[in-house]
């Protein structure tokens, strides 16, 4: 028999060992030259959409801030984890990124779900996250540890009704994937179409996947509304767009932020032409007036992608660029060591002018200032997107 | 007794059981032979539930067992064997039998799920019988931990009759019991089959092994074309003219 | 009694479980702990009915979601406690699990496999609509920290004690199906339903109690996920998590109880290490996955501890 | 509006057909069902999208060498995973199928990308007015590859020696083996053809539907009910229960609701079987004891 005592010392020896086993290998990266960010992204699955981009933009940044020198001549160093799209993934990989891997910070990861089973686990481990959600959620209300880069669903949702009020269009017919970004964008439109004077005369559903979506088109171009939009992730907008064209489906389509990509005017061809999109200001730099504060950003991250990745970005992208470049901001003003602490009370001083718009983060405002006018519309002319305001 | 009256059974065109009545008495070995496709295991079939037979009556020391479901009948006291072995092949010989006991279990569910002392002992009880039972089927405790699937073809078709035998029925239906045995073990057999019936079981005998046959039962019914042709004693049975036709002169000429 | 070389076993796992925990601090090797220690109830629960009775089920994440979803609305809309509340969707899964069984009853093989996915596919888009009650696939669902009595017990430490009751309880009472007449009954009915019935066994019955003790345990394990999470959407109960349990399953061995608990650790805990691998790390799960089946067809532990096949275990009773 | 979402139903069965074709043949064989069926498919797809789209390659070709392709990994799955596995082992079997599903879409994800793929459609042009509906030329051909799949499946079975040889293993593994046909040479051809079938599925249904490396499943599951619907083991039985998934859930989009169109068509899939356990077309096998 073991005594209890003779039990809990050996317990803590073998404690000892693995706390000097740890501290060996944090020893091994130097912990203290290097500032380590933790990011997850459903690089694969479902959601490997927004994941996939958010990523690249991430790496990018990185990058550049270390050819730069680093964040006050530290250099930073990324674990990224790829979700999968997975919540109960994401969730096991924040605490990894926190106890394991030590990082000083958390970014992504990409959709509501998981982000919004990470956001107790972050204020509760007491560590920066930088979620890229649609979820108005996150941010609301504000909790400490919690901050969100891109405009919510909710933005995205009172930009496109807000062109339908003016365009005329009160009956509208909605098309979501039955997925949680369909779903997420489908209850910000119906919650606020009232507002708008504009009554959701059709919902269908579908499986983003399924290869033909015929009987939906059909049962929206049987119906008064004057309008429909897509909302929903690829190919499904692809597919939509060419049955709506087969079965002569001829009134205007409007697609969520998710379809603003060249991928749409590339894979349905003519059958996109004339289609419209919500879209972040990245997709089209150039629409951005002389003097706007935001104009540089967006032109800097456009060109910057195009030159690393030779492609468009997604508008995606702007989501980890700019989560990435707020947290730069945030340790430069921070005085003393950079601890987890320190770089959440200087978040909330940072401003910054980025892809998505203009943050002015403050204790009672972790997301983009609603003025910021994030959304832009285009439209598709001649296979290119070209701004519609 | 169990009583079989009158049954009838159609597949599609195929007139398989034709008005067939039987008497088994308990404490007996009954046999019931004929050619191939005669409705011997039809038969079976049916009387064990099966197969529901579009006619007639089967009634177990007079309780009316037609139309029940064969887990039911064998809770009236009537177990079989198959003539296609049916083993739980991944299980040990001592749980293939132990099993046969399950009608007998008194111990609640819950009691079960939790694995109460009188479950505990109801186990002990169980392989204690079942051991006693292999030993009557002489099937040796070498055999008792092997997996039951593993055993030669004799060996399984005893052990199956061990696990009939575990649910202590008044009556058994054997199918095709000496299939693949030798003569040796035949009458071995044969004797064990002889005892259990001296203990009251009745015993029905479907069997190709016409010595066998000849040597141990009491009463023989023979079978073709879906019907009984005839029935008596061994000594009756070989001397019918139509049995001789119908069976056993193709078997003795062949 | 035929089964204690497993049993030993499976004790083994269970007292190893804490005093892993109590090897570190780590809250992420103890969330892996946990998180395995919720998949392996769930497991165990698929190992009564795949590995006993031999009644395949491609829709076992329904049960894990009827359980979630049963304890949080018990224990957010009724206020419930929430130990009463895990329980309630518990039985509430296994309620689903026994009525379905019977129509189910009749198919095999392949056939039971299909209808069950489809069970399993028509639940998740249940999950997924039914919004007032489950919050659909956006936001979603969440509930209140894991407390007795008022006294909270959400720190990982201590979830990790609640679940791993959970997971004892679980063992203990699958370990006891499997040493006396109700596995034997179980395993009558997977190797010959003929022979089960002629030694009047009812073959619906079993079914049914196999699919009901299945759904139970699923769905326990499905409430403790729900305060392990705390905030979850209906993704975490698609075709997916079906899938992965059956991995389980069939990967730790089909015939034992401790398999499930085996089964479900590597399920869990391989995904975390082959992370490093980044884009190889598919192909290393698969491939791994084709090893391990190719080399040990009755699962890893027969396979490690080199017994001849399935059946091993008995040899020792 | 009927007339239209019958015929979008029936190319969409179409679709599903071909796939469980695939699984049914494989199943007559070897009596597994092969989990890494849908990925065959998807990697049919991906192979034409990466040969046109990366390389530039014209149509024919593309699509030749993805079905070859495909051949060749339905062969190297079989050869490397199952040949040698204990045949009664079944659930053994459907984990190594299961394995190799989950490596083919590793292999896809690193070798091919993880974009969402449109390779060009088989002919330029389209959509073709039938009567008041239309139906894409794509679709054309993916009717016609089924039609020509089913009239050469029924001369190899009916009028070749190895067909033959392939339906006495499919009624009779043992008594096969005794007439001289080898089950592992059926089993080789078996999962040859799947490939070819389920290859050609692919690059048919990429130009309508995508190529993504993660798409397996979800064709996989369909190709299986529409197999489970007909009954397991008849390619007849397939075509049905393809048609007849495709015509439900597209009925049901069209006329009752959207969001539950794949919950009901499972439910009348649940319904069929209760009645009948076997599927429409399936042969109950005979208990004996």
């Amino acid at each position: 028999m073991v005594s209890k005592h003779g039990l809990s010392s050996q317990l803590s020896r073998a404690r000892l060992a693995l706390a000097a086993v740890a501290l060996a290998a944090t020893m091994g990266v130097h912990a203290q030259d290097v500032i380590k960010i933790g990011a997850i992204y459903a690089a694969s699955g479902p959601l490997s959409l927004m994941g996939v981009p958010e990523e690249r933009g991430l790496r990018m940044k990185v990058d550049e801030i270390n050819k730069a020198g680093g964040i006050n001549g530290k250099k930073v160093e990324l674990i990224v984890y790829d979700s999968e799209g997975n919540t109960a993934k994401a969730a096991q990989q924040a605490r990894r990124l926190i106890e394991s891997d030590k990082v000083l910070a958390i970014l992504g990861p990409s959709s509501s779900g998981e982000s919004l089973q990470i956001l107790p686990i972050a204020n509760e481990s007491r560590i920066v996250l930088i979620a890229h959600a649609g979820t108005e959620k996150m941010t609301n209300p504000v909790t400490s540890w919690v901050f969100n880069t891109p405009p919510t669903d909710r933005v995205v949702a009172a930009h496109l009704l807000s062109v339908f009020k003016k365009r005329g269009i009160t009956q509208l017919a909605l098309m979501s994937a039955a997925d949680g970004f369909g779903q997420s964008g489908a209850n910000a439109v119906k919650e606020l179409a009232p507002k708008y004077g504009v009554t959701v005369a059709r919902h269908e559903e579908f499986n983003r996947t399924d290869p033909d979506m015929t009987a939906q088109v059909l049962k929206v171009k049987d119906s008064p509304a004057q309008a429909m939009l897509v909302w929903s992730s690829f190919p499904a907008p692809t597919i939509i767009a060419k049955n709506a064209a087969a079965v002569g489906y001829n009134k205007p389509m409007y697609n969520s932020y998710a379809a603003a990509s060249k991928d749409l005017l590339v894979q349905a061809g003519p059958a996109a032409e004339g289609s419209f999109v919500s879209s972040m200001r990245l997709l089209a730099p150039d629409t951005l007036k002389a003097g706007d504060p935001l104009r540089t950003a967006v032109q800097k991250i456009y060109n910057d992608y195009r030159a690393k990745y030779n492609e468009q970005p997604a508008t995606f992208v702007a989501h980890s660029v700019d989560a990435m470049s707020i947290v730069e901001a945030a340790i430069k003003k921070i005085n003393g060591p950079v601890t987890r602490e320190n770089l959440r009370a200087s978040m909330e001083t940072v401003t910054h002018a980025g892809g998505n718009g203009i943050f002015r983060l403050s204790p009672t405002s972790h997301g983009l200032d609603p003025e910021s006018q994030s959304m832009l519309l285009m439209v598709a002319r001649g296979g290119q997107w070209v701004a519609d305001e | 007794m169990l009583a079989i009256r009158n049954l009838n059974k159609r597949f599609g065109g195929l007139h398989a059981l034709r008005d067939v009545s039987i008497d088994a008495p308990p404490g007996q070995i009954t046999a019931v032979i004929g050619p191939n496709g005669a409705g011997k295991s039809t038969l079976m079939n049916v009387i064990s539930g099966f197969i529901s037979p579009d006619g007639g009556s089967i009634t177990v020391a007079g309780t009316p067992i037609t139309g029940m479901k064969p887990h039911e009948i064998c809770r009236q006291g009537l177990a079989r064997t198959f003539q296609n072995l049916q083993m739980f092949s991944d299980m040990t010989v001592l749980e293939t039998v132990i099993t046969g006991r399950t009608r007998h279990r008194r111990a609640s569910l819950v009691a079960n799920l939790l694995m109460t002392p009188r479950v505990w002992h109801d186990e002990k009880d169980a392989a204690q019988h079942a051991q006693t039972l292999l030993e009557t089927m002489q099937i040796g405790p070498s055999y008792w931990q092997r997996r039951a699937g593993d055993l030669p073809y004799g060996l399984q078709r005893r052990v199956e009759i061990a696990r009939a035998l575990a649910t202590e029925p008044a009556y058994m239906l054997l199918d095709e019991p000496a299939a693949g045995l030798n003569d040796e073990e035949s009458v071995a057999l044969g004797s064990t089959l002889r005892e259990l019936a001296g203990r009251g079981i009745g015993i029905v005998l479907i069997e190709h092994d016409i010595e066998l046959v000849m040597n141990f039962s009491r009463h023989i019914f023979v079978m073709d074309a879906g019907g009984v042709i005839a029935d008596g004693t061994p000594e009756q049975v070989r001397s019918k003219p139509e049995v001789v036709k119908a069976y056993l002169g193709d078997e003795h000429g062949a | 009694m035929t089964l204690t070389s497993d049993r030993k076993l499976t004790i083994a796992l269970l007292v190893a479980l804490p005093v892993a925990a109590a090897l570190t601090d780590n809250a992420f090797y103890k969330a892996v702990l946990v998180f395995g220690m919720i998949n392996a109830v769930a497991a165990v629960g698929l190992c009564l009915m795949l590995g006993f009775a031999g009644q395949i089920s491609l829709g076992q994440a329904a049960f894990y979601g009827l359980g979630a979803y049963g304890t949080t609305l018990m224990a957010s809309r009724f206020g419930v406690e929430p130990v009463l509340a895990i329980a309630a969707g518990a039985l509430l899964s296994m309620a689903v699990g026994w009525s379905i069984s019977r129509p189910l009853s009749r198919l095999h093989d392949h056939y039971l496999a299909m209808a069950t996915l489809a069970f399993g596919i028509i639940m998740f888009i249940v999950f997924a609509n039914a919004r007032s009650l489950t919050g659909g696939l956006d936001p979603g669902t969440s509930i209140a920290k894991f407390s007795i009595m008022g006294r909270d017990l959400s720190s990982m430490n201590q979830l990790f004690w609640v679940v791993w009751v959970g997971l004892v309880l679980a063992a203990f009472v699958a370990g006891n199906i499997a040493s006396n007449q109700i596995g034997r009954s179980l395993l009558a009915v997977k190797m010959s339903a003929a022979a089960a019935a002629s030694v009047g066994i009812d073959v619906v019955r079993a079914k049914a109690f196999v699919f009901a003790i299945g759904a139970l345990l699923t769905g326990l394990s499905g409430g403790l996920y729900a305060y392990f999470a705390r905030s979850f959407n209906a993704t975490s109960f698609g075709i997916g998590y079906s899938i992965e349990l059956l991995m389980m399953v069939v990967l730790g061995s089909l015939s034992r109880v401790s398999g499930a608990i085996v089964g479900a650790f590597i399920i869990t805990v391989l995904p975390v290490v082959f992370e490093n691998f980044e884009d190889y790390k598919t192909l290393t799960f698969g491939v791994t996955m084709v090893i391990i089946m190719k080399y040990m067809p009755s699962g890893l532990v027969d396979g490690i501890l080199g017994l001849p096949g399935r059946l091993s275990r008995r040899a020792k009773a | 509006m009927l007339y239209q979402i019958i015929l979008s139903g029936l190319t969409v069965g179409a679709i599903y057909a071909l796939i469980a074709i695939g699984f049914t043949i494989v199943f007559s064989t070897v009596r597994i069902v092969n989990f890494a069926h849908g990925e065959f498919v998807m990697a049919g797809g991906m192979i034409y999208a990466y040969l046109s789209a990366v390389h530039g390659m014209p149509v024919f070709p593309a699509v030749a060498i993805a079905i070859g392709a495909c051949v060749v990994l339905a062969l190297l799955v079989y050869e490397l995973g199952l040949a040698s596995m204990d045949k009664d082992n079944h659930i053994a079997q459907v984990m190594i199928t299961l394995g190799v599903g989950i490596t083919l879409k590793g292999l896809a994800q690193i070798f091919i990308g993880k974009d969402t793929q449109f390779p060009p459609a088989f002919s330029a042009g389209g959509p073709l007015a039938v009567g008041g509906a239309t139906i894409p030329y794509q679709m054309l051909w993916i009717v016609g590859a089924l039609a020509v799949l089913m009239l050469g499946l029924y001369m190899l079975l009916h009028h070749t020696r190895v067909g033959k040889g392939m339906m006495a293993v499919s009624i009779n593994h043992y008594a096969a083996t005794l007439m001289g046909i080898s089950p592992r040479r059926s089993a080789v051809i078996a999962f040859m053809l799947a490939g070819l079938i389920g290859g050609a599925a692919g690059t048919l249904l990429a130009p309508v539907a995508s190529a993504h490396y993660d798409n397996g499943i979800f064709l996989g599951i369909k190709g299986f009910a529409a197999a489970i619907l007909g009954g397991l083991g008849s390619p007849l039985g397939a075509v049905v229960g393809g048609l007849i998934l495709g015509l439900t859930e597209s009925v049901t989009a069209g006329y009752i609701s959207s969001v539950y169109k794949d919950a009901v068509s499972l439910v009348l899939l649940l319904a069929i079987l209760l009645i009948r356990p076997q599927g429409l077309i399936g042969k109950r096998l005979p208990q004996k004891f």
